[in-house]
């Protein structure tokens, strides 16, 4: 593949990073549940590998001609499959970066890091949160600013999403440190010091499975 | 202490589904399912406010034995302890929509609250009238002056059923979410259990099942609480509950109260009535009359060895709701 | 399995009295407390047939929450598990009498029957008319030659609420004494549990705790039954145990039943409706309708983790005395 | 006291025979209740203690003049007090027996057998029971009979009680290898294998304190 093309976040893009979000999270999900049931109701990995897994079921749906309606699709998989706090804010994410990233004929990484910014307001506004308390927003905000100064820094697409998933990364070990203040492991603060955040740990494979993808697969 | 690891269920993954079927069974000339939803059998009047409900199950009764004339219109029963998705409410959204508009009432949990927002403006782009009141009664869960950080508890019952006879005589959506405001203001609930129990699908028990303690603001899914003596005998813990929930209600001598005991799951009746008698004669000791009263499972976490108290404090309009008939599968008021 | 030996009460040998304190203060409306008995807050007019039930306690709401209008007039609750001694019976018929004779309605069990029979024999002494009936629909107690020695169990709610409606509506002594008789003979249940209970006076485990099988046919003190495998199904025991009842009943195609399906303690409404669904999709594939439906707490046992079901084979007449209102603490029909 | 004094069964003497069953059976509850935990509900020891407390504190009242009015009251103490199938009989037992007593002015030992007879008689009338179905009765029935035995060869009061306590404890003895077929035992035939019933042990407790308090208390 040339450069160029691997650039371009077209629907088959999309459908591939779909799809190894999915995987990489429903390999993941008994550590994802286990994280859960230290402060939490214990569900998240069965929260998250299920809508992902619909999400990668609808995602290769031949109506869907651009990455946008991939994503959105995504988005909305989360909301018809599982409720509860992650599936209402991955799904807004996922169908505000594919709002993000609608809005260009041909997108390319900065339009990616663009509909990642949305995802990102849209899950500040929907969660009423901010990064610091526990949550997704721990990894998700630090790796869309990563995404943001490598691409501002002329990085490729690969190399964009290599470094959000490696702050994505820092910012889900950063969470083991901090007392949630937000979500449901608020009611037991003490109990989860010293764990990271089941929703942090979520973005961070994503992003990982996103740049192992975009790089060849030569990781996980 | 006390956990249950085995279930009569088929396939737990199933089960609320199947749950879902056998009970409306049970109960066809109340309720009947409708997208899975459940949904009254003989619908409210045209023009009337439609009142929905999204929950996560394990909570049986609440919400599906909910659902009925005096109460709500439909509930949108998720898996179990989760928020259904906002596809899910948005669908509640439109059966309950009578022309009246359509009144969200939310017990106040993270992941409800979102799903129900996002049902909502969806609800919105397509033109119906919909609003939404987010309800918290649990004492333990936040300090008075983040009262909005609050968690739904038992107390919220007082607020449905007097919301629901609300809409049901022909109030219209202001004045039904009004109602629901003023409800949920002047009621409060704490709760309290020993053990915890195992989620049916994953097996995991919720919380540490060995200790022994008896915990007070436990949440409804386990979430921990402060803990009290192994010895403490019911009339202490009555007496130590109605306490903490006098001084939140800022409750004194002369006012009058319905208090509810809700068995959160395997406490027996014995048990439940000789608690009960320990708190009114806290209340009574304080002056506080009990002029109404519940006792029974309302909210319950499965088999959980748990209560939890909740008071109503009533002003003059509040008993004329209280005491109007509703009829669900899990919820009978002849009415005064 | 699972066990609880820690309760929510004072001294647990005032666990009874406590209790009934605590139920009657809850229900004001409905039921009052009168020489340590429950009886109804309104008597029934003169001249009707007054119903009488002694039972030992921690199987409520059996019978505590069963007084009421349409239901019965007076419940003397003896000690955990005990039937009450004559004396206390005689008093519970002096106060149900209003001058239409006094019906007794027994649960089979020995202490029960043998206190009762002494008590009509003094009533009897003192002029007051007493007529008894023994009642037993238990399955696996006995085989069916020999079924006067079956115990009483979770049919017999068919039984009390058909004959609560026969004396509330005026029928005689005789009358309300024939339709005890012929809805006990139409009735028939079957328990099934797993697990056991601890008493609350001695904390001895009623049985062995540790057993991991369930047991079906158990009796409502933990007497044994039959043992089932470990991992059947919700599906598989329904289907299993409604057709014993059906075999016994000697139900066929066409026939048309009320099944109940009673909670003994610590069973989750989730767990009660797929064991319902399976009950019902058992009895219907055999062409058997369901017509009726009880599902909830009838009798428990404590917070035991078992259920049983029930089935009675209606005929033209027992459908309009199911039908009736009837209005206890633990039991609600608004009537058709 | 001369021998004629002792063998007249008279209103002192009636008292003195409740309170020494009481105090026997209180000493003995735990073991009763364990026994009946086997296969019953394990309240036999509570149920019997309770009642013949009962049955001792209301012996002693000056309204009764005679052994029959104490035997009746101690009857009636047990149907005040417990219910129960033991509640039933033995509050049956004693009544009989102080109404079989009552027909004689100055009643002797044979009218104690008479009373007996009437007790047991009573009791299978009111269970609906015979012996060798593992109940009391089977205790109580070769008690009564050796009584009479002892007193028709011209026994004395101690000498008749002493034989009904033996053959009370043997008959409680020989339950052990019975399967009950009558009380709430019998559901659970198999698990009392082995095992003596309760009923018949508190039967043969109470003729052992009797005959014991008799004999100046030499025993027990
Ligand atoms: N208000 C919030 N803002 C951002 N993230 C949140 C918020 N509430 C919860 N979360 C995230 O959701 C995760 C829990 O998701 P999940 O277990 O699937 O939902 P639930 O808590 O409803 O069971 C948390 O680990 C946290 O990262
Ligand atoms: N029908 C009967 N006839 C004679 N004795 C009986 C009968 N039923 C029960 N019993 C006696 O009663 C005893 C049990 O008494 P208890 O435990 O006090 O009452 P319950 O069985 O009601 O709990 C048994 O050991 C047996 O001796
Ligand atoms: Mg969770
Ligand atoms: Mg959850
Ligand atoms: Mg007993
Ligand atoms: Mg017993």
């Amino acid at each position: 593949m040339s450069k160029v093309d691997r650039d371009l976040v077209d629907r088959d893009l999309a459908v591939r990073l779909v799809a190894a979000a999915a995987r990489r999270v429903h390999d993941h999900q008994e550590m994802l549940s286990q994280l859960d049931a230290v402060a939490g109701d214990g569900d998240h990995g069965v929260n998250m590998s299920t809508a992902l897994g619909e999400a990668d079921r609808r995602s290769g749906k031949c109506d869907h001609v651009t990455a946008a309606e991939v994503f959105k699709a995504a988005g909305s998989a989360f909301h018809d499959t599982v409720g509860g706090a992650a599936g209402a804010l991955f799904g807004a994410f996922f169908r505000a970066m594919g709002g993000g990233l609608g809005r260009s004929a041909e997108p390319g990484p900065a339009d990616l890091v663009a509909g990642l910014e949305k995802g990102v307001a849209r899950v500040t506004r929907v969660g009423r949160s901010e990064p610091g308390q526990k949550t997704m927003l721990d990894a998700m905000a630090p790796a869309v600013s990563a995404a943001r100064t490598t691409r501002e820094a002329g990085g490729t697409l690969a190399s964009v999403l290599r470094s959000a998933a490696e702050a994505a990364r820092d910012g889900a070990g950063a969470t083991a440190a901090m007392r949630p203040s937000a979500g449901r492991a608020r009611y037991a603060s003490d109990r989860s010091l010293g764990t990271e955040d089941p929703g942090a740990n979520t973005v961070a494979l994503i992003f990982e499975a996103w740049a192992d993808e975009i790089s060849g697969g030569k990781h996980g | 202490m006390s956990i249950r690891y085995r279930r009569f269920l088929n396939d737990p993954s199933r089960a609320v589904a199947e749950m879902l079927e056998g009970y409306v069974a049970a109960h066809a000339d109340l309720i009947s399912l409708q997208d899975g939803m459940v949904v009254r059998a003989v619908p409210k009047p045209a023009g009337r406010v439609g009142l929905v409900i999204g929950n996560g199950s394990g909570h049986e009764p609440a919400m599906i034995g909910w659902v009925g004339e005096g109460l709500f219109d439909v509930n949108v029963a998720g898996p179990i302890f989760s928020s259904p998705g906002p596809s899910a409410i948005l669908t509640g959204i439109k059966a309950a929509d009578r022309g009246g508009g359509v009144l969200l009432l939310v017990s106040s949990h993270a992941g409800d609250i979102m799903n129900a927002d996002l049902a909502m403006a969806d609800a919105e782009d397509e033109g119906i009238r919909v609003e939404m009141v987010v309800l918290y009664d649990d004492i333990a869960s936040a300090p008075k002056d983040q009262i909005t950080e609050r968690r739904g508890g038992a107390g919220l019952f007082f607020v449905w059923k007097m919301v629901g006879a609300a809409a049901e005589r022909g109030d219209s959506l202001e004045e039904c979410a009004a109602v629901a405001r003023r409800a949920r203001d002047r009621s409060r609930s704490l709760s309290a259990a020993i053990g915890t129990v195992a989620h049916p699908v994953s097996g995991q028990p919720l919380g540490d099942p060995d200790d022994p303690a008896l915990s007070v603001g436990m949440g409804v899914h386990g979430e921990p609480g402060t803990r009290l003596g192994e010895d403490v005998e019911a009339d202490q813990i009555a007496e130590h509950m109605i306490c903490r929930l006098i001084d939140d209600a800022e409750l004194s001598d002369g006012d009058q109260v319905a208090l509810l005991l809700n068995n959160a799951g395997s406490v027996t009746l014995m048990e439940l009535s000789v608690l009960y008698r320990g708190a009114v004669s806290a209340l009574e000791k304080r002056g506080i009359e009990v002029v109404r009263s519940w006792i029974g499972p309302y909210a319950t976490t499965l088999d959980m060895a748990g209560f939890a108290f909740a008071i109503c404090h009533l002003d003059e309009e509040l008993p004329a709701l209280y005491d109007r008939p509703a009829r669900g599968a899990g919820f009978t008021m002849i009415g005064r």
